[in-house]
């Protein structure tokens, strides 16, 4: 599998639930400004955060290049809520809070085990919530324990391109994952499609007014 | 640097008039003190040997023998010793006294034990849950704690 | 905030005798606190040498430590004991070693592997059916490569695994259900090998596409395996 | 005995007989300066802050739950996850208690490799703790460095271990593999590398005077009383206690090699502040020492799929990590799996001296004192 | 182009209403556009810089060498929701960014590019800079209270207080080069400096209330070692905590804006502006450097500034609040009113070089 950014013609691109004319050329630049301007907001709990949030934005990996080094301490002007690390019951609330005070358009990357899952604390725990899309909506799962920088980017490479193809002014609290055009590796599309596109095609439509549980997801 | 455990004993076993207990199945030299001798015993500890430290202060549950133990371990920078102190106290009514007067940081670590296994300490200044919300019910650590939100390794 | 403290010296005090003493110590450097004149050359001066460090790094392009990463793909060479993603071993003919002792199953430590027996073993007494992996839960630990007694699980340096779906991390890592090569060699011909084996795909088996609720509160999701512990008091005998 | 009531009290007399009308203010979980989820309730008189209650428990992830049920092997990758940036120290005490428990001496390479590991671990933690510190003082480039820097011993261990932070790599009885061929080079070749370096963060950082004027005579603390609260590793030393279990309990290499422990004379953020950056020539020191010399064994003496059951008892090591003071107790009652787990954390220690430190001074000053107290919150709250 | 007063005067006279309008509307569209670009170049330049400085590259992946990386987050910002907290003072919390653009608006419409190039030529202009700059900190002191959040106010409080502390030095470093060129007019100002710039041309004087300058200026922009304000690391965002979207690229903008003003002032008066680099009576040495017309030498010597600023921006770390009263009331505010006094005499005595 290549880098998503280096296949245009991606087999798959009608893959995105809606109309052939959902993506309008106002749409083309406004998604270009957005995918291009991520600024995460300063929000860390555990180990991930040290990878994801530092490490990335140091010298030696640079988050800078991808135009999203403007971290914010504030979440009004954050676009960008990486959650890494584990969100325990206590932390559920806040977390709530701090997506709510974020201004749309808001995207959300769970990086890590104990973001995408619980991780380590699935079992046993009694306070790790399971997955941080129990408590928001989460776009991109990143996984790794922690990742590295170069998986967080990779994350952030398939969030941008979910925002280019995926969004229109028109429908702005709606999001559209091309679920098919990113694959895990070792994944070929023709194993998938047939079990994916009926799963995943009520699946990936986030109405963002919606709670998450009761879509199921 | 530091005296021998045999000179160090002897130091101890001088500071108490009462014979000490000792507790075998201990890596650490380990004193075994009734819940009612626990405070005067620390504090022998702390002023007369010099354990200026309290490194660590944890709670294990036994609920077959209905009671609950805690671990004090102390630290002397004076002597370079370490000491652990072990007391047995009532599973159904934990009234331990607090230590908190004789080290600041008691304070924090008996609401540690407090919040994970429900001890209520006496005498202490501000006895609230600490990693918990105040609303939570039961103590996470104590053996019998159930909790639906709590998901069994399933193999 | 300019309380003035002699407590360096309190707390030496009873220090003579005891086994702090010994140890021994180097002061920590202390820049002098200076008058108002003294203070204003030495901040000027301070303030121009760090100026100087950051001014050197900024003309000085050798300095930059940038990889940059997507673009380097190519060139990107990892360490080869890098851990980002287990797979199952599988030699030229594709062929693996797994005799489903479920020991990785074991020793895993938050149940991010599960392996299933298949139900009607062909060759040998016990085959691997589906050997489950959750992506989303692993965290790389290593203990189930090192604890596998047959060496047919491995750990590669591929990352790049970012979906926009949780289920999407679960996968089936064996290529085809049934016995070992070892096992398999004993058959006579590539013919009854084939039809000893059953090919899978890595969304396959009792849990594919639904990962999540490995995790999720739905118990009757659970494999029928799972002989969890119950929620009673652990018999702990006091030593 | 001061209660809870006593201190939310927002009418706290001033000096010269006034009352001021104080306000509570808000700090964290999700603030840049609590590195973290801490959460500081400030009780303030204008930009003075009079009074703290941290508030703990949003990363409470119950791991000494979770310890009582996995096995011992399984406890080590627990404690990656509790002081992330000293991981392989706390490897190191879980897998020395158990080895401890188990009776069991591992061989001098095991030792001197532990001992290398670990001093390197200790810059790269300093390393960070640098880069952070500039950075809640404002200064974002010492925090580039600081990284810049750590990447490179990061590169060492992902050679030798396979990971970048949480590691897993001493085991009960050893080592997960065997040193990287290139590991002796590399360190030698860092260490070349970060001797200037340290200078000049010493040139951009310690000697500017903005940095000497915020962080001298800030947030004092005297070694009893950090003692008393606790405060274990840099923070007490600071104060001038020159309590370090590396020469008062000598374990893995420690014994066979000199080094000096950093103390500091007045006990300011300063000390604690240039503690840590001495302590960071002293680990050169004891990796030079060792780098030459290490012997030859296996780097395993133990079976991975053998199940670990410790004698029933009590047992309690502790560990001198970049922090403090790392415990580790637990109870085996004969079992595979520990009947009580529980971590002597240095961060959930260290964090109460700032109730002595911290009131009287500015926001800013808060701050300082929080960096230079080194917290990680996921360590404190287990 | 005539200067404003002319055109106000011919209002009266001749009912030039046409003219006049045409004047305000082509003056507002080129002080906007400026504004925009200057700003977005900025803010890229800042982020290259910033990253070379700390070893690392900078926006690469938005156009050539992420030359496009600010028009994103313009674009971006524009189209952002916009928050409005609910116990927010709604009318004054949208006021708020546009006092502090405007601020920025009016002091850019002064600045002389070169002798023709001034939209107007105020003869009291350095007086009217130094007036719009005092009225921004407005726009930050009724943002930070708006907000209704006790972090954007201890900012908006230290803010206050920081900008009307240091607005003093400020304009005593000023009032120095106005005693040594003897008029508040900035092109005059400019012209004072023929014979060579003011930050050489008055021995020590000259050097000294530049230095004083170029701190002030930094404190009044807000920018680190002095910036209070905003102190991500203290007050999570400071002031703006609660702004999102349009409003805070807003004061985003106007603090580059702002830099790039105090920057110009800065290079008109003590680098002089527009006026190449000449050197007393060296006729060929004047005449070869007047080959580069004057615009090119204003934007350089005010890049010259600019660079300073974020050079200090990413070597130094943050003062305290009372470090920060401490140094301008105990240390920057005497040497001010010294330097002042000196000027005085060297202007009286006519002690510069060549005068």
């Amino acid at each position: 599998m290549g880098l998503i950014n280096d296949n245009p013609e991606n087999p798959f691109k009608e893959a995105i639930p809606g109309s052939p004319a959902f993506i309008t050329s106002i749409d083309k630049v406004v998604n270009w400004a957005r995918s291009n301007s991520l600024w995460p907001l300063t929000f860390g709990t555990s180990c991930c955060a040290i990878e994801v949030m530092m490490a990335a934005g140091a010298a030696h990996h640079d988050l800078a290049r991808f135009g999203a080094e403007v971290a914010r301490p504030s979440p009004r002007q954050a676009d960008l809520l990486v959650i890494a690390g584990t969100i325990v019951k206590r932390m559920e609330p806040l977390l709530k809070t701090l997506y709510d005070q974020m201004a749309e358009p808001k995207y959300v990357i769970a990086t890590g085990a104990c973001a995408i899952s619980g991780g380590p604390f699935i079992y046993d725990s009694y306070t790790t919530i399971r997955g941080a899309h129990e408590v928001i909506p989460v776009d991109v799962y990143v996984p790794g324990c922690p990742p590295r920088p170069e998986a967080f980017f990779y994350g952030l490479l398939t969030l941008q391109k979910m925002i280019i193809e995926g969004q229109t002014i028109a429908k702005p609290f709606e999001r559209r994952k091309p679920v098919l055009s990113v694959l895990p590796p070792r994944i070929k599309l023709e194993q998938i499609r047939d079990e994916l596109v009926k799963n995943l095609t009520a699946r990936s439509v986030t109405d963002l007014n919606q709670n998450p549980k009761e879509l199921g997801l | 640097m530091s005296q021998t455990i045999e000179s160090f004993k002897l130091l101890l076993e001088n500071a108490f008039s009462e014979p000490l207990t000792y507790l075998e199945a201990s890596q650490l030299l380990t004193i075994k003190v009734q819940e009612n001798q626990l405070f005067a015993t620390l504090k022998t500890l702390k002023e007369t040997l010099k354990f200026d430290a309290l490194i660590d202060h944890a709670g294990v549950d036994w609920p077959n023998e209905n009671k609950i133990e805690l671990i004090y371990i102390l630290f002397s920078t004076h002597h370079n010793q370490q000491i652990m102190v072990s007391a047995d106290i009532d599973r159904n009514q934990p009234t331990p006294p607090s230590v908190s007067s004789l080290w600041a940081i008691a304070e924090w670590q008996e609401r540690e034990v407090f919040d994970l296994l429900g001890v209520t300490y006496k005498n202490h200044p501000d006895l609230r849950r600490l990693f918990l919300e105040d609303n939570w019910v039961g103590s996470p650590l104590r053996k019998d704690y159930k909790d639906d939100f709590i998901l069994e390794r399933p193999w | 905030m300019n309380q003035e403290s002699n407590m360096s010296a309190n707390s030496k005090t009873d220090q003579s005798a005891s086994a702090l003493a010994q140890v021994p110590i180097e002061n920590a450097k202390r820049w002098p606190d200076l008058n108002y004149f003294n203070k204003i050359i030495y901040g000027a001066s301070s303030l121009a040498k760090g100026m100087k460090i950051t001014f050197g790094y900024l003309i000085n392009t050798k300095t930059v430590v940038t990889q940059q990463y997507p673009e380097n793909r190519e060139t990107l060479i990892l360490a080869d004991r890098v851990r980002a993603n287990l797979i199952m071993k599988h030699n030229e003919n594709g062929y693996h070693d797994c005799t489903s002792c479920h020991i990785c199953e074991g020793v895993c430590p938050n149940a991010s592997i599960h392996v299933v027996d298949r139900s009607e073993p062909t060759v040998s007494k016990k085959e691997l059916g589906y050997f489950v992996w959750r992506l989303d839960s692993c965290t790389f630990c290593n203990l189930c490569v090192m604890a596998c007694p047959f060496s047919c699980l491995e750990m590669t340096g591929q990352f790049e695994s970012s979906t926009y779906d949780q289920s999407l991390l679960v996968y089936n890592l064996n290529q085809y259900s049934g016995a070992t090569q070892n096992n398999l060699a004993k058959l006579a011909d590539d013919q009854a090998r084939t039809s000893a084996i059953k090919a899978i795909s890595p969304y396959e088996g009792p849990v594919a596409l639904e990962g999540y609720h490995l995790a999720g509160i739905p118990k009757e999701f659970l494999p029928q395996k799972s002989d969890a512990k119950t929620s009673q008091a652990r018999e702990g005998v006091n030593p | 005995m001061v209660t809870l009531n006593d201190r939310i009290s927002c009418h706290t007399p001033n000096q010269d007989g006034t009352t001021t009308q104080e306000y509570f203010i808000n700090m964290g979980p999700q603030h840049p300066s609590t590195h973290g989820v801490l959460r500081l309730i400030l009780k303030m008189d204008g930009e003075t802050v009079n009074d703290i209650i941290p508030v703990l428990g949003y990363i409470h992830r119950g791991i000494e739950k979770k310890a009582e049920a996995v096995g011992y092997r399984q406890q080590v990758h627990l404690t990656d996850r509790l002081d992330y940036l000293c991981a392989l120290m706390n490897n190191w005490a879980v897998s020395a208690a158990i080895e401890k428990a188990l009776n069991l001496e591992v061989n001098d390479r095991i030792q001197t490799v532990r001992t290398i590991i670990a001093e390197l671990q200790r810059i790269q933690s300093h390393q960070l703790w640098w880069g952070v510190f500039g950075m809640d003082l404002g200064a974002f480039t010492p925090f580039l460095y600081g990284f810049r820097d750590r990447e490179k011993i990061t590169e060492i261990f992902e050679k030798t271990m396979g990971a970048r932070l949480t590691m897993n790599y001493f085991q009960p009885g050893g080592m997960m593999y065997d040193i990287h061929p290139d590991f002796v080079k590399d360190i030698k070749e860092f260490i070349k590398y970060f001797r200037p370096i340290l200078k000049e963060y010493e040139d951009l950082f310690s000697g500017n005077i903005i940095v000497q004027e915020r962080l001298k005579n800030v947030g004092i603390i005297d070694a009893q009383t950090a003692l008393a609260y606790g405060a274990t590793g840099p923070v007490l030393r600071a104060s001038g206690m020159p309590l370090d279990l590396r020469k008062m309990q000598p374990y893995g290499a420690y014994s066979k090699v000199n080094f000096t422990v950093p103390v500091g004379t007045v006990g300011d953020s300063w000390d604690r502040y240039q503690v840590r950056i001495q302590e960071m020539y002293q680990s050169l020191l004891i990796i030079e020492q060792l780098i030459d010399n290490i012997p030859d064994g296996p780097h395993m003496t133990m079976k991975y799929a053998a199940k670990i059951k410790p004698p029933a008892g009590r047992y309690y090591t502790q560990m001198e990590t970049a922090r403090g003071i790392f415990g580790t107790f637990f109870v085996s009652d004969g079992n595979d799996r520990p009947y009580r787990m529980h971590f002597r954390t240095p961060n959930f220690n260290n964090l109460w001296s700032i109730l002595k430190m911290a009131p009287g001074g500015r926001v800013a000053d808060l701050v300082a004192i929080l960096s230079s107290i080194d917290l990680v919150v996921p360590d404190m709250d287990r | 182009m005539k200067s404003l007063s002319f055109y106000i005067h011919n209002l009266y006279q001749n009912q030039q209403w046409l003219d006049f309008i045409l004047y305000l509307g082509l003056g507002l569209i080129l002080t906007l556009s400026l504004m925009s670009v200057v700003a977005l170049v900025l803010v890229y330049a800042e982020r290259k810089i910033a990253a070379h400085f700390q070893c690392r590259l900078g926006p690469m992946r938005v156009g050539w060498h992420g030359t496009l990386q600010t028009v994103a987050d313009a674009l971006k910002l524009l189209l952002k929701e916009d928050l409005i907290p609910k116990a927010a003072d709604r009318f004054l919390f949208a006021l708020a960014p546009f006092l502090t653009v405007m601020a920025a608006l009016l002091s850019l419409s002064v600045l002389p590019f070169s002798l023709s190039a001034t939209l107007s030529n105020m003869n009291i202009g350095l007086l009217f800079l130094s007036a719009i700059s005092g009225y921004g900190v407005l726009g930050i002191l009724i943002g930070g209270w708006a907000s209704n959040n006790k972090w954007s106010l201890l900012g908006a409080m230290r803010a206050g207080a920081q900008l009307i502390s240091y607005e003093l030095s400020m304009t005593l470093s000023l009032l120095s080069i106005v005693v040594l060129s003897g008029s508040l007019n900035l092109n005059e100002i400019i012209a004072s400096q023929a014979q060579g710039w003011w930050i050489w041309r008055a021995h020590l004087v000259g050097f000294i209330s530049f230095v004083i300058y170029i701190i002030s200026s930094t404190a009044e922009t807000n920018r680190t070692p002095f910036d209070m304000a905003e102190g991500e690391s203290e007050l999570t965002a400071g002031f703006h905590t609660e702004y999102s979207g349009m409003r805070f690229a807003f004061f985003f903008l106007s603090e580059y804006v702002n830099l790039f003003i105090v920057s110009a002032i800065g290079s008109i008066l003590f680098l002089g502006g527009w006026m190449p680099l000449h050197i007393g009576e060296w006729e060929s040495f004047n005449a070869l450097m007047d080959f580069v017309p004057g615009p090119i030498w204003f934007l350089l010597k005010t890049g010259a500034l600019i660079f300073l600023s974020m050079w200090f921006r990413w070597t130094f770390p943050r003062l305290r609040v009372d470090q920060l009263m401490r140094f301008e009331w105990k240390f920057l505010l005497p040497l001010g009113l010294i330097n002042l006094f000196l000027s005085s005499i060297i202007a009286l005595g006519g002690f510069y070089f060549f005068p």
